[in-house]
């Protein structure tokens, strides 16, 4: 980090710039490319959910914009930001114009405390964990808040059970971290995966021990992503559209990229905890043995490392459409049983076993 | 808001899960629903006015439209009333023909049913599966009949014209393949714990209560009364003519206690049975030949003075066409029966005290198409 | 008892198999019909666009007889201007189709005592213009030639 | 079938063909009929299939087609309105389903069926002028004129 600064302190001095514009704006610097990147990831995104799940039911998905349909998701964006940003009569203008920042912002902090690679994760805290956690919960906040203002009894309904939703499955969730932290013995996301190196490749991923608490984790983070089959809260044969009905254009196309970029970070999150992150799947890097230059080898290893999370991340991503695929929707009591007396108990169990495992085997 | 803790809430006409312009008025306490008061005639036609105004024959292509799932049912019950009217003798070959003709369309009428049903419930790819089945069947149709829904098949006394071998060849391929797919959607859906735990004990409707209010085809037969008008003597209608569904073999599929998953389960039976009623009307054609093409050729049908009503076993329970006729060449006054209307009226019984997402599961399971239950 | 405490394994059991038969579909191949560039092939009996038959001499079979319009269920549709010629026989001077009243029954052509008229394979009727939808004497005429030859000029409406 | 015992009510037999008859009855004792054939396990008449109305042009005429899921029997229960005064008993305490049916023949036909409390217009508009299935019906609500207006401007 500090060799970047001080390249780009350089950089500025070519130019005869003074230093104070570089100290204010290097900070800067990295959440304009999480942000371009995060925009990027989820313009993909969305063309691979209904790509995949065209080829699910024998379709060919889009394919009219660009090669493959490249840019569809482009021209939907597009044809989002052309649109007439309507705010109903009835509604909280507001809070109604607010919900939708409430809901993308979080979403856009929380990418970057995910470790990329062995030094560069944008934000690294000892408490990156926890921290992920709180703000994660945040852009319910911003459901509920369009529910509300919305003033339309579908938004309504919806962002109750949004939030309803959001508070039970936050609980297995925070459990099951709670045993990976157990397992890594720290707070801090890159030393979790840094944790998870062993001997044997992809042996030490935290999967094997907490099998049942990778289960968990996907249920739970399926359900706080308001995915299918947890969608209620946009449930469409219910509720039309649930929280966002009111929405159109750029407001609705906030909540559609906090929703998909909120899912390419649970998995990707999901991945530091349980697949071993940034660590690749061999034991070794791949560039570390075909390149013979040292310095460009330690480089393209950094590459590498994002590689191996991403391809994690969209293995994860990948089952999650197949599970949108599949199964129909729960309904609201059996969602709050299962989250109540399924997913808890066992998130303890998980728990327990974990610290057991921790004292007896993992310790010695 | 009526009254205090209590949501008013509108379901349609314009909805994604009302199947068409139904509104229902629900009054919701958190996500139980207190009341429910359907709202219908947003779709109506008025058939039974247009009736007067045709003759015999300009009335019978829009007959197909009464309900367009299943138009042939339709098309049928007005035949079969008319040429009971008349006195006009049926081929066996063009009755083979229609028998083939209605089971398949009751077949695509239910696989249409279950992708809505399931994508209501929120499963999407099982709608893909079913339309991706029903477009095959179709397609046979368009070669029979020369369109795709609104066939105008039937003419009174017979058929348009005879099927050829070419088509019945590619109807054994087709239920050849059929029961591979059907298996599909049972791997995808009838064990699912998701599904099972939505729709069992959900929206449980009683036999007294059925017959009460009168409940027709599967939805009765899936409260365990085994009624079904092709398997009583005189089939279909209270007339001369005789079908021959009783030539053929099959089962009526029928379950014990009434809720959503047994509606479910005894479509996907009946599928089953109808895929073996095909294959063997399609054997009796390839073995025997015949006339089917109507002796009646004058487009002004004189159909003498009387009444007529004709029963039939239609997807979505019974459906009676009744014709009374003055001498002259409109018919005096044409009354339907569909089975939809009535199971719209049992809706507000059936989503008492129901969670507001049982609403799909019991609405959808019902079968309801509007087209039907307007006119 | 033991029925009961398996039920969550065969929960488990079920939801693999489905999750195993959506997966299967990857493999296959896709059903979808891109439509502008690929069509379904009709077959003889499709129900389209109306055509008058007209014989190798060039003359209209119709006789202007009527029946077409007393058969039809949506009345308006066919309008004929009925003319005699010299030597006695009737024949349409003029003959609309409105294609916004027509609901493609087929009835026409199944009760035409003279054959005099068919259905074309042409199913895409769309039009700005209400006007566009009549289609008047010589529309049925050429419809009746192109629909021989197999392929038609869509630009002239 | 047999009708002989249902002579206490009247009975006038219009048709009997195998398995579907017609027989004719009072207005006044259609609710007394019906509740017999219901609960008679003789006739056993468990499902009202429709109720058909008829405009006869000097009165109504309504049908009530009776179906025994059990036995397979039909019949047909036929009652004559006056036109000047219609109005009939209701029978939906007997058969449910009858509440749908009353309301369409109230809304298409105008016949008034006497203490049947919710009885409104089915499919038409709720402040629609006549009774559309009448033979006499005329469109003359001013208020749908709009639609021919449409049409002349459409042609200039």
């Amino acid at each position: 980090m500090e060799y970047l600064y001080f390249l780009y302190i350089e950089l500025l001095h070519k130019y005869n710039l003074p230093e104070f514009i570089g100290m204010t704006t290097f900070p800067l610097l990295p959440f304009c490319v999480v942000a371009v990147a995060l925009i990027l990831v989820v313009l993909f995104l969305v063309l691979m959910e209904r790509k995949v799940l065209a080829f699910f039911t024998q379709r060919k998905g889009p394919n009219r914009v660009g090669p493959w349909g490249l840019f569809q998701t482009i021209a939907d964006a597009i044809k989002l930001l052309c649109k007439e940003n309507i705010t109903p009569t009835g509604a909280e203008k507001f809070m109604f114009n607010l919900a939708p920042l409430l809901a993308f912002v979080p979403v856009m902090v929380i990418w970057g405390l995910i470790p990329f690679s062995s030094e560069f994760d944008f934000m690294s805290y000892s408490v990156s964990a926890l921290l992920f956690m709180t703000i994660a919960s945040i852009p319910i906040l911003g459901i509920l808040l369009a529910g509300y203002a919305s003033n339309n009894k579908y938004s309504l309904i919806g962002s109750f059970r949004a939030v309803a939703q959001a508070i039970s499955y936050e609980l297995p969730l925070v459990f099951v971290l709670v045993s990976v932290v157990v397992l890594a013995s720290s707070l801090n996301l890159r030393q979790i995966v840094l944790a998870q190196i062993s001997v044997y490749p992809f042996c030490g991923w935290f999967i094997f021990p907490a099998f049942l608490g990778f289960l968990i984790f996907f249920i739970c983070a399926t359900a706080e992503l308001n995915r299918c089959p947890f969608d209620l809260p946009e449930a469409e044969s219910e509720l039309v559209s649930g929280y966002n009905t009111e929405y159109s254009g750029m407001k609705f196309a906030f909540f559609f990229l906090a929703e998909y970029a909120m899912m390419f970070i649970m998995c990707a999150f999901m991945a530091t905890l349980f697949l071993g992150g940034f660590l690749s799947p061999f034991g070794f890097y791949l560039s570390e043995k075909f390149i013979n230059n040292t310095f460009w080898a330690q480089i393209s290893v950094y590459f590498e490392q994002v590689f191996w999370l991403f391809l994690k991340t969209f293995f994860l991503i990948f089952c999650m459409m197949l599970v949108r695929a599949t199964l129909p929707r729960l309904k609201s009591n059996q969602l709050m049983g299962f989250a109540w007396k399924v997913l808890l108990p066992l998130s303890f169990l998980n728990l327990f076993f974990i610290c057991c495992y921790k004292y007896f085997i993992y310790a010695k | 808001m009526t009254t205090k803790n209590k949501l008013k809430i509108n379901i349609g006409p314009q909805h994604p899960s009302t199947h068409g312009v139904l509104r229902l008025v629900l009054e919701l306490e958190g996500e139980i629903i207190k009341s429910c008061e359907p709202v219908i005639g947003y779709l109506h036609r008025g058939m039974e006015k247009m009736a007067e105004s045709h003759t015999y024959l300009q009335y019978l292509p829009i007959v197909d439209r009464i309900d367009y799932l299943s138009g042939f049912f339709n098309s049928f019950a007005y035949c079969n009333a008319v040429e009971n009217l008349t006195q006009i003798e049926v081929s066996k070959r063009s009755q083979y023909i229609r028998v083939l003709t209605m089971e398949m369309n009751r077949l695509s009428s239910h696989l249409l049913w279950l992708g809505t049903f399931l994508l209501d419930m929120g499963a999407t790819s099982p709608l893909f599966y079913t339309f991706r089945d029903r477009e095959v069947i179709l397609s046979l149709f368009e070669e029979l009949t020369g369109q795709r829904l609104m066939y105008n098949y039937y003419t009174f006394g017979g058929l348009r014209h005879d099927v050829s071998s070419d088509w019945l060849d590619k109807i054994t391929d087709f239920v050849k393949i059929m029961p591979k797919k059907i298996q599909d959607y049972e791997n995808i859906i009838t064990n699912n714990p998701i599904f099972t735990t939505r729709t069992k004990n959900i929206g449980i409707m009683s036999k007294n209560s059925a017959l009460q209010y009168s409940i027709t085809g599967p939805n009765l037969r899936a409260t365990g009364i085994n009624v079904d008008s092709r398997k009583t003597i005189h089939p279909f209608a209270c007339s001369p003519i005789q079908l021959i569904y009783p030539e053929l073999d099959f089962q009526i599929p029928t379950a014990q206690n009434g809720d959503s998953f047994d509606r479910y389960k005894v479509r996907v039976e009946e599928m089953k049975a109808c895929l073996k009623l095909i294959s063997q009307c399609v054997d009796w054609l390839k073995s025997n030949s015949g006339e089917v093409i109507s002796p009646i050729k004058q487009p002004l049908l004189k159909v003498p003075e009387g009444e007529f009503i004709s029963n039939v076993e239609a997807p979505r329970g019974v459906c009676s066409c009744y014709v009374k006729s003055d001498g002259s060449t409109k018919p005096y006054r044409v009354k339907w029966r569909t089975g939809s209307f009535y199971a719209v009226q049992i809706l507000p019984k059936l989503l008492e005290n129901a969670f507001y997402p049982d609403l799909m599961a019991i609405f959808g399971s019902l079968d309801v198409i509007l087209p039907e239950v307007d006119r | 008892m033991i029925k009961k405490s398996l039920k969550p394994f065969r929960d488990i059991i079920a939801l693999a198999l489905g999750h195993l038969t959506v997966f299967k579909h990857v493999f296959k191949k896709p059903v979808t019909l891109e439509y502008p560039e690929k069509k379904l092939p009709l077959n003889d009996k499709f129900r389209g666009e109306h055509a008058l038959v007209v014989d190798n001499e060039g003359n209209l079979l119709c006789t202007a007889c009527g029946t077409c319009q007393r058969v039809c269920p949506s009345f308006g549709t066919i309008e004929i201007e009925k003319e005699k010629t010299e030597d006695g026989k009737f024949y349409p001077k003029n003959y609309t189709i409105d294609l916004s009243k027509c609901i493609f029954c087929g009835n026409c052509v199944q009760y035409c005592p003279f054959g005099a008229i068919t259905m074309t394979k042409e199913y895409e009727l769309a039009d700005e213009k209400k006007s566009a939808l009549k289609l008047d004497i010589n529309t049925l005429k050429k419809n009746y030639s192109d629909s021989i030859i197999g392929e038609r000029d869509t630009s002239k409406r | 079938m047999n009708f002989d015992v249902l002579e206490k009510f009247n009975v006038e037999i219009i048709k009997k063909e195998n398995s579907f008859d017609k027989i004719r009855v009072e207005a006044s004792k259609l609710c007394d009929l019906l509740n017999f054939l219901k609960n008679n396990a003789e006739f056993d008449f468990d499902r009202l299939n429709t109720i058909i109305a008829i405009d006869l042009i000097d009165n109504f005429e309504l049908i009530y087609d009776l179906h025994s899921t059990q036995i397979g029997q039909h019949t047909q229960i036929s009652i004559i309105v006056d036109r000047n005064s219609p109005k009939v008993p209701s029978i939906t305490e007997i058969f449910k389903s009858a509440y749908f049916d009353e309301c369409e023949i109230f809304d298409l036909f105008g016949i008034e069926f006497t203490n049947n409390k919710n009885l409104k217009r089915l499919f038409m508009p709720k402040g629609w002028i006549g009774h559309p299935l009448r033979k006499d019906y005329k469109q003359t609500d001013e208020r749908l004129s709009w639609n021919e207006k449409e049409e002349v401007n459409g042609k200039q």
